[in-house]
């Protein structure tokens, strides 16, 4: 930054450095898989503690529906990367494209999401609800956990997409360029993280067949 | 590159008013925004631990209600931890202090770094905010216990929320200082040449990045139980409540290391300047920190030895307790001999450095008794605990903070106190302060449990005692504040290096520039504490 | 400290001291050098400080030396509490429950007692058992502690080695009266134990309601001379007028058979007006129906 | 000389990966899906084995996303090494509590 008296220190907090964004990013991304790790932790030892009850409400789960959204999450994450190689190229329009593309990934995914709540809510699955009490006691640990971290991970989705929509926009007004495209490489980061904690939850929630 | 070139106004006079401070993004008007707020929140929190011992005074009912007692020393736990240990050194000096010691303008994101500070406020807000509604602050006990926790009708939930909030901003302090030490550095700064206070920030920032998470989504948990009436720790629905206690203390422990890493640091610096001489074994103590940050991963199950947790899993965390002692005792050992054949300048901050060596050894020491599993069954939630963590956080990380400023109030505000004044109140806190805990350390290897309102008539002269060392302690921290805060205001002023320290904070005016130095630092050829070139 | 009077104050003990003793040589040791290098090298003493950068054989010495004292402080900390964990065969096993805010237990023949009584020189297994929140059964005599947590079998052992009263404390911090949760063990001689077991108060001549409660710790809550504790007195309660609280919306009830047995296992479902949510907790699987019926009948007679 | 370290950092980070990099990514992600998906709906005779060919799988799924898609592998190294670990961190989380509660 300039100073008053023309005196520049070389390593300056003000200067625009990219290296650091990214490293910020990655390491809120850490906090954020240690934010979900809790509840790993959580899930591991309760099945390890209840390992019938987990097998037998994980098949009210639906797996064509969770392999869909898997897929969905999973073309996704690729969409959000070209569209960085397509700014780094210099192809605003096409990296616009791939953003909304992403965009609508997530709109489906939270759809399916929808679908998938309200099937197990109108069974009475929802914690506190009627059919829940009287679960056996692993089973209604799992619903619990079940509704826990997905919506957890909604959550993020959520949030992915409004970051993805504050890029498309900033990208349009030419505030995101080949010489400058932080912010599409952190939206990417971010997103990446969505759908890697999905790649996990996937299995565990519903495969355990 | 023009040089030399002195500005005029230093960072308090490029512009005023409230609103020019609580929108800064400067972080040294940040780090002062959280030593004001810190200290009222210390102030606060100290009034119910003197509140506490009076009650203690005496076996029976004085004058608290029992559930008035267990809301007192729930909240003055919350305050004393959330809110004034574990930000306390990073977020006032870190802030101040860590930019300009590595030579540079300001942390990697200015913004992000104001954010921290309005979290923590809001955050702060919400745990006081428990007193004026509903049934009042929560009565559980700053650990928070379930099934206990969701059955009370106390605040417990806005509690939980406002350590959630915090834990937030101690997130984003710690991203913020890791960053800025990675991208920021001065040319010439290697890593191994960086202030040792920095490392002490750099390892301590790990911990709020990897462990604080943890809590964050664990008080969620809480919560979630609370506004559905059933949950993940709740028996019976085959939840185990243990299990929240390992998630709460795979943080917690952590975070007592949040708590005592930085006052290494401030440590570090302290001795090698008042001895006018280099650190002992600068890598041994810049990697002893790495090492305490990571062995204090694995050591949380030593707060549930006797809560029926599997034997395997009791003797493996014992003995990686013990192992979290030895880098410590590295540190120790190395600030003694720092001060072998150096020209020891005696001074206020000197001295609470070392009265931190002592009575962080007191705690220390007591902690590894707690480490021993025969030892721990019986001294497990009793007054001997009690006594371990005020000697390590009060009289560890609380004087450590208390010499830094002593140490670096000339340098913000230019100003140096009475320094008579200074020996005088450092001599009462410190007898207060052993007088005051010491006691605690008697009884509760006599078998007085922690948390209890009333004891049994045998414990009555410790607890006396006890009680008359909080007011020794008192007067001595009030003389201190009003010596600094008088200093601060018509205290001699001083020059660009009062104690002759040669880290690059001492080459800039005091107060600093808003830019923070007027010319090229110039960084010392051996090393930070190289003094060989005078 | 008190003396042991079980055996495995010799262990704990043993522990304590050898590592309280390599400690106070530590601490003594190190509070000296570091005294007499502020004294010997004060600046007017020696106004030249000599630079030393480290030294790696010191290093080295006072990382291993204290690594091999903490294993030794590990090891004793280790054979102290070892035979904790492993009950005798021959133990005697009682039943010990931890409820807000009162201890008790119950021997193998189904006599239950708020204080325990225990023979000298004989192995005795607790099973701690909780019915609300956590609480620690703790004897400092004895060295003993564990907690009570709900949901999950602990159990804890002992054998006194000498005869006495001695004091057990909750150490588990269990809400509004975690410091009045007292209870004691009694240790007799072989043949007095003998002879307590026989006359114990197994038959009392009271009203069943009343032994129930009493066994239920309903009276830390309620009182039944009218004074309010922290539930209202059951004083005349029978049939009185009251406001209470359901689901939000206040209504008046009167007390009947049905409203105190709804008490009992659903208390949250009205809370009373002036009254706290939360502290009483259901008895539903404590409490059996018939034992409900006997408490009514009692409550009816405090008028 | 930190100037240059800069310019290297630079040319690192200046890396494109191009489109069909990505679609081949894709493709193998999809695969594993595939692979996982249908071991556990026709495999059950594996049983226990299954839960740890679907946290294998899974694992394997999430490395290929961060060094492709994350751009892990044409970054600073420093991004390798502080991914590592904080899952050694994590797994010895994990291993801590199965020791306690394979023991009670
Ligand atoms: C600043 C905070 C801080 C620090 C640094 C420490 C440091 C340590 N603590 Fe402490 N601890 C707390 C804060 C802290 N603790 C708190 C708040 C609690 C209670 C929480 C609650 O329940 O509310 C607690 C509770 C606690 C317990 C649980 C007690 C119980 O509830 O039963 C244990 C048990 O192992 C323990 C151990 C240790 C050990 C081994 C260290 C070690 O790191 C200490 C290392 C230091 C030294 C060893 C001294 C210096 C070295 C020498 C002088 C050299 C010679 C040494 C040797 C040869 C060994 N602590
Ligand atoms: C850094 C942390 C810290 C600090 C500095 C302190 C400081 C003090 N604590 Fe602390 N304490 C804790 C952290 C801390 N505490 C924690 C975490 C717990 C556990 C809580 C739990 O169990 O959940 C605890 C528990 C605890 C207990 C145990 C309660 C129990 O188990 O029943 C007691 C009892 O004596 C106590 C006393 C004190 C006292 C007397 C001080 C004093 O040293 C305070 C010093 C200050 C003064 C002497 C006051 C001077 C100032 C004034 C008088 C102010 C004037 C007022 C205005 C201007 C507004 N504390
Ligand atoms: C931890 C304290 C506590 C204990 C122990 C306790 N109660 Fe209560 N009880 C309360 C409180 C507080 C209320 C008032 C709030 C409510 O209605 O839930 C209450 C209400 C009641 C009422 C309704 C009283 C009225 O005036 O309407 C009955 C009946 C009752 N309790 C019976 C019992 C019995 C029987 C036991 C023992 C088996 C017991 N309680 C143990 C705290 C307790
Ligand atoms: Cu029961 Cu404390
Ligand atoms: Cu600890």
């Amino acid at each position: 930054m300039e100073h008053a008296t023309g005196f520049v220190l070389p390593n300056s907090g003000h200067n625009r450095d990219a290296e650091a964004s990214k490293m910020g990013m990655w390491l809120f991304l850490f906090t954020e898989l240690l934010l979900f790790g809790g509840l790993f932790l959580v899930y591991m030892v309760y099945r390890m503690l209840n390992p019938e009850a987990f097998l037998l409400s994980s098949f009210e789960l639906n797996i064509t529906l969770g392999t869909i959204n898997t897929v969905v999450l999973l073309v996704s994450s690729m969409t959000i990367a070209m569209s960085i190689t397509a700014i780094m190229r210099g192809d605003s329009k096409k990296s616009v494209l791939l953003l909304y593309l992403t965009l609508a990934a997530s709109v489906i995914f939270m759809i399916i999401k929808f679908f998938e709540w309200s099937a197990k809510i109108n069974y009475g699955y929802f914690p506190g609800m009627e059919v829940y009490q009287n679960l056996p006691d692993g089973e209604s640990l799992f619903f619990f956990l079940y509704f826990f971290m997905t919506g957890l991970h909604a959550l993020h989705v959520i949030i992915g997409a409004v970051l993805i929509a504050v890029v498309i926009y900033r990208t349009q007004k030419g505030l995101v360029t080949a010489q400058k495209y932080t912010l599409t490489e952190n939206a990417g980061l971010y997103w990446h993280l969505v759908d890697l904690i999905w790649i996990f939850l996937f299995p565990l929630l519903y495969l355990i067949h | 590159m023009a040089t030399a070139v002195a500005t005029d106004l230093n960072f308090f006079q490029v512009k005023r008013g409230f609103f020019s401070w609580i929108f800064s993004i400067d972080h040294k008007r940040i780090g002062l925004l959280y030593m004001y707020s810190l200290i009222t929140f210390f102030l606060v929190g100290a009034t119910l631990g003197v509140l506490m011992r009076l009650e203690l005074l005496n076996p029976g009912k004085d004058f608290l209600e029992a559930q008035t007692y267990n809301q007192v020393f729930t909240l003055h736990g919350v305050i004393m931890i959330f809110l004034f240990i574990i930000p306390s050194i990073p977020a006032v000096f870190g802030n101040f202090f860590l930019p300009i010691m590595i030579g540079t303008d300001d942390v990697a994101f200015p913004r992000l770094n104001l954010l921290s500070w309005w979290l923590y406020i809001i955050g702060a807000l919400m745990a006081l905010s428990t007193l004026v509604f509903g049934d009042g602050p929560a009565d559980t006990g700053w650990t928070f216990y379930a099934p206990y926790s969701v059955n009370t009708s106390t605040n417990v939930t806005i509690s939980v929320l406002a350590a959630f909030v915090l834990g937030f901003s101690s997130i984003l302090t710690g991203l913020n200082f890791i960053v800025t030490i990675h991208r920021l550095r001065t040319p010439g700064m290697t890593f191994m040449k960086m202030p040792l206070f920095a490392w002490s920030l750099y390892a301590t920032s790990w911990i709020q990045l990897l462990a604080t998470p943890i809590i964050g989504i664990t008080l969620m948990m809480i919560v979630a139980e609370r506004v559905f009436g059933v949950g993940l720790f709740d028996p019976s629905i085959g939840g185990d409540p243990i299990l929240y206690q390992h998630l709460f203390w795979i943080y917690s422990h952590p975070a007592v290391y949040i708590m005592a890493l930085p006052a290494f640091g401030i440590i570090s610096e302290l001795l090698p300047t008042f001895s006018q001489r280099t650190i002992f074994g600068y890598s041994a103590i810049a990697f002893s920190s790495l090492a305490i940050a990571f062995i204090g991963y694995f050591v949380w199950g030593h707060h549930m030895f006797t809560s029926g947790m599997s034997g395997p899993a009791r003797i493996i965390f014992s003995i990686l307790t013990f192992l979290v002692a030895i880098p410590t005792a590295i540190k120790v050992f190395n600030w003694v001999a720092t001060l072998y054949k150096g020209s020891i300048n005696v001074q206020p901050p000197l001295l609470y450095a070392l009265a931190f060596i002592f009575q962080f050894s007191v705690g220390g020491l007591t902690g590894v008794v707690l480490g021993a599993l025969a030892a721990d069954i019986h001294l497990h939630d009793t007054y001997f605990v009690v006594g371990h963590f005020h000697y390590v956080m009060f009289g560890g990380a609380g004087f450590a903070f208390f010499g830094a400023l002593h140490y670096w109030i000339p340098k913000i505000w230019g100003r140096m106190y009475n320094i008579r004044v200074a020996n005088i109140a450092f001599s009462i806190l410190f007898v207060g302060f052993n007088v005051l805990y010491f006691p605690m350390l008697v009884v509760g290897l006599m078998g007085m449990p922690r948390r209890y309102y009333d004891y049994l008539p045998e414990f009555h002269l410790p607890n006396m005692i006890s009680t008359y060392g909080s007011w020794i302690l008192a007067v001595g921290l009030l003389l201190m504040l009003g010596n600094l805060i008088v200093g601060v205001r018509k205290g001699k002023k001083v020059g660009r290096n009062p104690w002759n320290g040669i880290t690059l904070e001492w080459q800039t005016p005091s107060p600093p520039p808003l830019q923070n130095f007027d010319k090229m630092p110039e960084l010392p050829k051996g090393g930070p504490y190289d003094f060989k070139q005078e | 400290m008190n003396t042991g009077a079980s055996t495995f104050a010799q262990g704990v003990d043993l522990s304590l001291y050898i590592i309280l003793g390599i400690s106070l040589f530590f601490l003594l040791g190190i509070t000296a050098v570091m005294i007499f290098f502020v004294i010997r090298y004060n600046k007017k003493r020696n106004p030249k400080a000599t630079n030393i950068e480290g030294n790696y054989t010191l290093e080295v010495i006072w990382t291993v030396i204290p690594t091999l004292l903490v294993l030794l402080m590990f090891y004793y900390g280790w054979m102290g509490y070892k035979p904790m964990r492993n009950v005798p065969d021959n133990a005697m096993e009682i039943n010990a429950y931890g409820q807000m805010w009162k201890f008790s237990f119950e021997y193998p023949d189904g006599l239950i007692t708020d204080t325990l009584v225990v023979p000298i020189n004989q192995a005795v297994k607790l099973n701690l058992i909780s019915r609300d929140v956590i609480h620690s059964f703790y004897v400092p005599a004895f060295r003993i502690k564990e907690d009570m947590v709900p949901g999950k079998d602990n159990f804890l052992w002992f054998e006194a080695t000498r005869e006495g009263r001695f004091d057990v404390l909750c150490a588990e911090y269990c809400g509004m009266l975690h410091s009045f949760m007292l209870s004691s063990i009694t240790v007799l001689q072989q043949t007095e134990y003998e002879d307590w077991l026989a006359h114990a108060p197994l038959a009392v001549d009271e009203h069943p309601g009343l032994t129930v409660m009493k066994q239920n710790a309903c009276f830390t809550c309620h009182s039944q001379d009218g004074s309010k504790l922290i539930g209202p007195s059951f004083k005349g309660v029978f049939g009185r007028t009251q406001i209470v609280e359901t689901n939000g919306e206040q209504r008046e009830i009167i007390v009947d058979d049905e409203y105190i047995a709804k008490s009992i296992y659903e208390p949250n479902a009205d809370i009373v007006q002036g009254y706290m949510r939360g502290l009483m907790i259901s008895y539903e699987n404590i409490i059996s129906k018939e034992q409900v019926d006997d408490i009514i009948e009692y409550l009816k007679t405090l008028d | 000389m930190e100037h240059q370290n800069e310019q290297q950092e630079h040319k690192q980070t200046h890396h494109i990966i191009s489109y069909k990099e990505h679609f081949s990514t894709l493709v193998a992600l999809l695969l594993l899906t595939v692979l996982t998906v249908s071991i556990s709906v026709f495999g059950a005779e594996l049983r226990s084995l299954s839960v740890a060919t679907a946290l294998l799988i899974a694992s394997v799924k999430a490395l290929v996303v961060a060094y492709y898609f994350m751009h892990l592998k044409y970054d600073l190294k420093i991004y390798r090494w502080l991914v590592l670990l904080v899952m050694v961190l994590f797994v010895v989380f994990l291993v801590l509590t199965s020791i306690e509660y394979l023991n009670r």
